[in-house]
């Protein structure tokens, strides 16, 4: 039993990394570039790990996992928080915003 | 066929250390030339690591259950020649700082004296 | 299955290192190095050196990446396109590589438990180890024990390294100000840094002191350490990290973490034993080698993570220096 | 009760001191530490010389592992002599550092200094003494690194460049000498010297081995600056600071002659380098490629420290001319010239460095009527220079005998000529100094000053080796049977893995 | 005449080196007092005389005498022996030595030069490392202080300071240590590696176990090698310096140095090839050839220089080349002639150059065209000069005729008819340069500006120059009815005598 939640968690974290990859060349701008990043690096390697968690017997190992668990949960959003924010701080604009400066200036 | 299964590892660690020997020697730029020197010496590290590997082995930490090891020699090797490495880098990052503020710049071609290319 | 994923990271590393020839802007350059180190790290986990993979990312992904970055916001990221001539070189890099190729020739097939180089030396560490040293980790045995001369050496070297980056940088001076420099804005960055600062702290003691169990050790545990210092000198600022771990106690610090290494082997003199043999540090020998081990791993921990950290300082020193003019 | 850890004393002492300089902080205390403590490793490595010309090689097993699983520390009397060199000039340049770097080092970095060459030290003492061939690099990249810093101290900026140079190249040097370390242990699986020239004497020819030796070879060719690979080291030389220069000059690169040695000799044995891939040749014309490009080269100088520079390249042409005439006697020569050359051009170096420390130059004009201004060091100069160029009753004239003897030994008549003509060379870039220094008027760039002699802290030194100099030109006896029973031990491992075949 | 005869025999060589050195130390002590330095080079000179005078008193009762000072490397020391031919050429070398020093302190003082000191000092020096050589008893002590002569009378060539004073001391020093390193410690080292020994040995040191090609390239490399001999083409140095004081010249040309080179090779001949192997050489002819040539060319060179030290110089290079000549015709006669040149072109030489220093301090004259009336002004220096060209040419009653005659002789019976026709050309040829030199003084009328002339305006060198010139004029007659000491000495040399072979 568990072993297929196990599989089926790792197929769905390995498939989302995908996507993130996907959508890291597909996006157009920095900042939608950035959230597909942070999918593969949030979700995707939560759903693995627990996966893995899943397959491993109660001992170090199992701790080992859960720290990296949490490690990753506080990094990884907090990373691609900085990421945005600096780039926010060196005046780079979103795509609607630059849209919208278009307009302005054919109006 | 054999022969190429059983050394394809090398070939491939070969290339990698060519290449960055080749930034090394090639890069005009100082700081480039010590990212080739990295390059280069971590390939190297790969031949040893490769040279200690036993099909079938594991990590040389002993355990119940597990009989074939991988020698751990080379790991032991590598693991000081990569603090070397590191310590180089520092070094060589260093002078690069110093470099920049007596010359003005980090572009091999850009400095006065011949003898002073590297 | 092995071979595979070898295969597969072997044709990423390639692609890395090639693009690093052609690619002109640094940043990029440097970041795909840490790439690399990290691929190679993969590489050596996959042919089971966990130890050097450990401080394969803990230095070529960290360290080093961090100090070329630093170099970088000093010297300016753009490689200028040079006239210079490429044939020569090529020619050179040819030469050598061929004449590794035919090297290759002769090497016994990749992986063969039969290899010269698994039969003579090695097997007396893989069986005897745990028996004479009393450690699982062979890597750690060898390294601290059969080998420890190495290790001291190598302790020098990183203590030479540091000196050097003194010599040349200078380290900043601890100013009692305490300007609340680095990313002040940056709210969400303080509090997670802060949250995990202990966190890796906890974690770098754990791997000094569990490296004769598992993977790691003094060197990586001293790298770790460091590390979390960094990350707090780039969140609060040098300054703060300063008045935190002054420049001078580094200082000493580097020197006293090779005086305990050089120390220990001192004292099994005194005990008329060889130099660095530990056997005699207690009345058992295995549990002298424990001894001796846990004290040098200490030694290596000590200097290691004050010469990255000064070497930090140093170039974060310089760094400042330069915003201020 | 050490007498039996005399072997690694040598290695500790220094390594010890280091970190303690740094703890000890001040400047001068650091100077006195760094002096005793180089002394005494000079006394426990001249005793390590007659020992080991009596009872012959000198074994320790460290961490009491004995080897090939442990590290061996092996001295026998080639690496005994080259020790007891690099320990004796050490010593003699840190005497003369103190007043030294005093006008070239900012006072901050004094105990820095002192450190890093007592680092350098370390490193040179363990290639010297070690007899694991991994445990050579690691040595070789402890004092490579020292010596980065050192050059690096330097007051004008181009030491900055010179030592950047030195460090891309030393590195490659030794991530050559990695790989053909790696190779040998792929097909030998043991890092020991004497278990490694065992085994290898078990193949007879073999790739693996042969591009091993290669880069072993290409990578100790890059340390000791042989000559198509000497590009780092006249300007490293040039702009270090003059204390630096003398000890490097007149040790690091003799060190690195002394692993090639170890590395055809011991480890591979002189049938294979010299028979089996016929190296014997490509060192012999490099050798004397290497004596007449950088002769002549040092002829066109005008920074004197720069003409130095190159003759050391032409010089150590001689020692490795000495190696691949692939005999006893030819080997004997080089060790000898290792020697005697330590001997000159740190005299000489110290000379310069006083000129420098009293004219601020060391322009060939700077030396313009100091014959008469500081007639001390120029007398020491003009019996090093002489010394350099050969002539009887100074040890350069051994050197040269004994080189030529060997070669015509092997019926070499032309290398022998070639190596007379050499000295030649020597005569007119040695020449040109002296003659400025007293038959020319003092230049512009010394005309105002009253340019006093060098201090005493500096002169010791300086007609310490200048007497030793002469002392070992005229009684030969003492250096001469250490150059040859090092010869003897060195060839005598040859035979030795000849006898396990 | 040995008033030393309660030494030691052996102590005497040490102290024929030592003594001049002592001088030398002297002459630094007493620098600021001229009189008292002077007096000390002189008594230095007569002490280290009466020496060697006990020194042959010893030869001719034949007494071995010999000392080792230090093994410089194993097999190999720095050992002294004497034997005729050295004491022959350490006699004339003393004896002149006094003499020099006496002229020396005359024209010094016309002159008054400045470092008169380093000057005493070095030429204390430098006879010192003359007599080391006299006795050296191998190569390598030989070569040891054949270069050291060199040194030490490098600062006597360039004393004046000046620029060409320089460039002819570079000229000086580059062909000497060049030659002598390049080729003859090349040389040396040869015979060290084929023949196992470098001490002098009676016979010569080749068994004829070394391959002829060997040993027939050895003896041009010493030929060459010792470049004191002026051989052509390394002859450029002699002229060169020139630039030298007299008193240097005269020692330097007509004794110590270039007699230093002749006798080395002499020595060379004698007992290290061996006369009698010599024949067997291949390369002995040639270098023969080129000594004749050499003696002809020079002598044509000599005619064409007006600068009356340069023609001197050139006419020493021919006649070092008879003394070549003489020790490569390989007959025992011819060798007997050349050793006996060395004493006899010694005397000859130094008085002509003592006249030419003479002329230079009193008339201030140095070209020959310039001489014209001069016998009148400077008679006793013009007929000493008269006499040294006689003995140069080797007209009797003068003691160039013998040697000259014992190299006719050895041409002879060695039937080498091209050898006896290059000394006669060559002697017509010292006549044509030399003698015109006396006839333009005596019998040329003086420039008018010097006329009427009376004898108040005889203008003399000092004294002390003026005794010199005597004395070694004197020489020159005295060696030729009284040769019979230097003879016997020559005798006594292993397979050199004045006797041929076919008379008992």
């Amino acid at each position: 039993m568990l072993e297929i939640i196990s599989s089926a968690l790792l197929i769905l974290g390995a498939f989302f990394s995908l996507t993130g990859a996907v959508g890291l060349f597909k996006f157009p701008d920095f900042f939608t570039r950035v959230h597909a990043a942070s999918v593969t690096d949030s979700i995707a390697t939560i759903l693995i790990i627990l996966g893995l968690m899943l397959r491993s017997d109660f001992d170090l190992v199992l701790v080992k996992l859960l720290f990296i668990l949490v490690f990753m949960l506080i990094t990884g959003p907090a990373a691609a928080h900085a990421l945005a924010k600096s780039a926010r701080h060196g005046g780079l604009l979103t795509l609607a915003e630059t849209r919208g400066n278009k307009k302005e200036s054919e109006d | 066929m054999n022969f190429i299964v059983e050394h394809y590892n090398y070939w491939v660690v070969v290339f990698l250390m060519m290449v960055g020997f080749y930034i090394v020697i090639s890069a005009n730029n100082l700081v480039k030339k010590i990212v080739g020197l990295n390059v280069f010496q971590t390939s190297v590290f790969m031949m040893y690591i490769s040279i200690g590997k036993v099909t079938g082995g594991s990590a040389p930490i002993a355990a119940e259950g597990i009989t074939t090891y991988s020698n751990p020699l080379p790991h032991v090797l590598i693991l000081t020649a990569i603090v070397v490495g590191v310590a180089t880098t520092a070094v060589g990052l260093a002078l690069i700082v110093r470099i920049k503020r007596a010359y003005g710049t980090v572009e091999e071609n850009e400095f006065e004296h011949k003898e002073e290319l590297i | 299955m092995t071979e595979i994923i070898d295969l597969v990271l072997l044709a990423m590393l390639a692609i890395t290192a090639l693009s690093v020839i052609f690619i002109k802007d640094l940043f990029t350059v440097v970041m795909l190095f840490g790439i690399y180190s990290f691929l190679s790290a993969l590489i050596f986990v996959n042919l089971d050196a966990v130890d050097v993979a450990f401080t394969e990312a803990s230095v070529g992904a960290g360290i080093s990446t961090v100090l070329m970055l630093g170099t970088l916001a000093l010297t300016g990221r753009k490689e200028k396109s040079s006239s210079r001539q490429t044939i020569l070189p090529l020619l050179v890099v040819c030469v050598t590589g061929a004449a590794l190729i035919y090297g290759t020739l002769d090497m016994p097939p990749f992986g063969d438990p039969n290899n010269p180089a698994q039969q003579h030396v090695a097997p007396r560490y893989i069986n005897d180890s745990p028996r004479e040293i009393g450690l699982p980790n062979m890597v750690t045995s060898v390294l601290a024990s059969y080998r420890g001369f190495d290790t001291l050496g190598e302790t020098a070297v990183v203590f030479a390294a540091a000196i050097g980056v003194l010599s040349l940088l200078g380290l900043p001076k601890q100013d009692r100000t305490l300007i609340q420099s680095g990313l002040k804005s940056h709210l969400v960055l303080r509090v997670v840094a802060k949250m995990i600062i202990p966190l890796i702290v906890l974690f770098a003691l754990y791997v000094q002191f569990h490296g004769d169990y598992g993977p790691g050790g003094g060197f990586q545990a001293g790298v770790i350490a460091a590390a979390a210092l960094i990350l707090y000198a780039l969140v609060f600022g040098l300054s703060v990290a300063t008045h935190v771990v002054p420049p001078k106690v580094l200082k000493i610090l580097a020197a006293l973490g090779v005086l305990i290494y050089a120390g220990t082997g001192v004292v099994s003199l005194f005990l008329s034993a060889n130099f660095l043999d530990y056997s005699v540090l207690a009345s058992n020998p295995v549990a002298g080698q424990h001894i001796g081990i846990i004290a040098i791993e200490l030694g290596v921990g000590i200097t290691v993570f004050a010469a990255m950290l000064s070497i930090f300082y140093a170039f974060a020193g310089q760094a400042e220096r330069k915003n201020i003019q | 009760m050490f007498v039996q850890h005399f072997p690694v004393l040598p290695i500790i002492l220094p390594l010890i001191a280091a970190p303690l300089c740094i703890l000890v902080g001040r400047s001068h205390l650091a100077w006195i530490l760094a002096t005793l403590v180089s002394a005494l490793s000079f006394y426990v490595s001249v005793d390590l010389l007659l020992t080991t010309i009596e009872q012959g090689v000198l074994s320790y097993a460290i961490g009491g592992w004995e080897p090939p699983w442990g590290i061996e520390i092996r001295i026998d009397a080639a690496s005994a002599m080259i020790l007891s060199v690099v320990t004796g000039i050490s010593t003699l340049v840190l005497v003369y550092a103190k007043e030294s770097i005093v006008k070239e080092i900012d006072s901050r970095q004094h105990t820095l200094f002192y450190t890093a060459h007592l680092l350098c030290l370390t490193g040179l003492s363990g290639i010297l003494s070690t007899g694991d061939a991994f445990n050579l690099f690691v040595f070789l990249e402890i004092s490579s690194l020292a010596t980065y810093t050192l050059v690096s101290l330097g007051a004008d900026k181009r030491c900055l460049t010179a030592a950047f140079r030195y460090l891309v190249m030393g590195t490659i040097g030794a991530t050559f000498i990695l790989i053909g370390v790696g190779m040998m242990y792929m097909k030998t699986g043991t890092l020991n010297m004497i278990d490694l020239s065992a085994r290898i004497a078990e193949f007879d020819s073999n790739r693996t081995l042969n591009t091993g030796l290669a880069f072993i070879l290409v990578g100790v060719s890059i340390k000791l600056a042989l000559f198509p690979l000497h590009m780092w080291l006249p300007p490293a030389y040039t702009h270090a600071p003059s204390a630096v220069s003398a000890f490097l000059a007149s040790t690091a690169t003799k060190v690195a002659v002394y692993v090639m040695v170890r590395f055809i000799f011991t480890i591979y044995g002189a049938e294979y380098v010299f028979y089996t891939m016929s190296m014997d040749i490509i060192l012999l014309v490099l050798a004397i490629v290497a004596i007449f490009k950088c002769s002549f080269m040092a002829t066109v100088q005008s920074n004197v420290k720069t003409m130095l520079a190159y003759s050391s390249v032409a010089q150590i042409g001689y020692m490795i001319l000495g190696i691949s005439l692939a005999s006893n006697l030819g080997l004997m020569a080089g060790l000898l010239h290792i020697f005697n050359h330590a001997l000159m051009k740190g005299a000489l170096f110290m000379a310069v460095g006083a000129v420098l420390f009293r004219t601020g130059s060391v322009d060939i004009k700077a030396f313009q009527g100091l014959g008469k201004q500081m007639p001390l060091t120029m007398a020491a100069f003009t019996i090093a220079g002489l010394s350099i160029i050969g002539v009887p009753l100074t040890v350069g004239f051994v050197s040269k005998w004994y080189l030529v003897t060997a070669a015509l030994e092997q019926q070499h008549w032309v290398v022998a000529f070639l190596v007379l003509l050499g000295s030649l060379l020597a005569i007119v870039y040695i020449g040109r100094i002296l003659e400025a220094a007293y038959f020319k008027k003092p230049s512009q760039l010394t005309a105002g000053k009253d340019i006093k002699e060098a201090p005493m802290l500096m002169l010791v030194p300086m007609w310490g080796l200048v007497i030793a100099n002469i002392y070992f030109g005229i009684d030969t006896s003492l250096s001469v049977t250490a150059a040859d029973s090092a010869a003897q031990w060195l060839t005598q491992a040859v035979t030795e893995t000849g006898a396990k075949q | 005449m040995n008033i030393w005869s309660a030494l030691d025999p052996s102590q005497l060589i040490n102290l024929t080196i030592i003594v001049p050195l002592i001088g030398a130390a002297l002459v630094v002590l007493l620098g600021k007092q001229p009189n008292l330095r002077e007096a000390a080079s002189i008594i230095t000179g007569i002490v280290l005389f009466t020496l060697v005078l006990a020194v042959a008193d010893n030869t001719f009762s034949n007494v071995s005498m010999a000392t080792s000072w230090i093994t410089l490397l194993p097999g190999l020391e720095i050992a002294f022996l004497v034997e005729p031919l050295g004491v022959l050429f350490a006699l004339v070398a003393s004896f002149l030595w006094i003499i020099t020093t006496i002229y020396a302190i005359g024209y010094m003082r016309g002159h008054n030069e400045e470092n008169q000191t380093r000057f005493f000092f070095c030429f204390a020096l430098s006879i010192s490392t003359v007599m080391a050589i006299c006795f050296s008893s191998n190569l390598l002590t030989l070569f040891i202080f054949y270069e050291l002569l060199t040194l030490s009378t490098y600062p006597l060539v360039t004393h004046a300071g000046t620029e060409d004073a320089k460039r002819g001391g570079r000229v000086y020093l580059g062909i000497l240590l060049g030659t002598s390193v390049a080729f003859l410690l090349f040389a040396i080292l040869g015979t060290w590696v084929s023949a196992g020994t470098l001490d002098f040995t009676p016979g010569g040191v080749f068994s004829g176990a070394q391959s002829d090609g060997l040993v027939a390239l050895l003896l041009v490399l010493f030929c060459y090698g010792i470049g004191k001999a002026a051989l052509m083409p390394f002859h450029r140095w002699l002229p060169a310096a020139m630039v030298a004081p007299t008193p240097v010249s005269s020692l330097l040309h007509a004794v110590a140095v270039v007699k230093a080179g002749v006798f080395s090779i002499l020595k060379v001949v004698i007992y290290i090839f061996g006369i009698d192997n010599l024949r067997d050489i291949a390369t002995t002819d040639v270098m023969l050839y080129i000594g004749a040539a050499t003696v002809l060319l020079s002598s044509c060179v000599a005619m064409t220089k007006d600068n009356l030290k340069a023609r001197l110089a050139y006419s020493t290079i021919s006649q070092l080349s008879y003394i070549v000549v003489g020790a490569l015709l390989a007959s025992s006669v011819a060798a007997a002639g050349a050793s006996l040149h060395i004493a006899t072109h010694a005397v000859g030489k130094i008085t002509l150059f003592f006249c030419a220093g003479a002329i230079m301090v009193a008339a201030h004259k140095k070209n020959v065209s310039e001489m014209a009336g001069l016998g009148r002004k400077m008679p006793i220096t013009m007929i000493a000069f008269a006499i040294g060209s006689l003995s140069i040419i080797g007209l009797p009653p003068m003691a160039g005729t013998w040697s000259k005659w014992y190299l006719m002789m050895g041409a002879l019976e060695t039937e080498r008819l091209i050898i006896v026709v290059v000394l006669t050309i060559s002697s017509l040829l010292n006549v044509a340069y030399l003698l015109p030199i006396t006839i333009k003084a005596f019998f040329h009328p003086a420039p008018p500006n010097e006329r009427p002339w009376s004898w108040s305006q005889t203008n003399e060198a000092p004294l002390p120059s003026l005794i010199a010139i005597v004395v070694t004029s004197t020489a020159c007659l005295l060696l030729f009815f009284y040769p019979q000491p230097l003879i016997d000495l020559i005798n006594l040399i292993p397979d050199v005598s004045t006797e041929l072979k076919g008379q008992p």
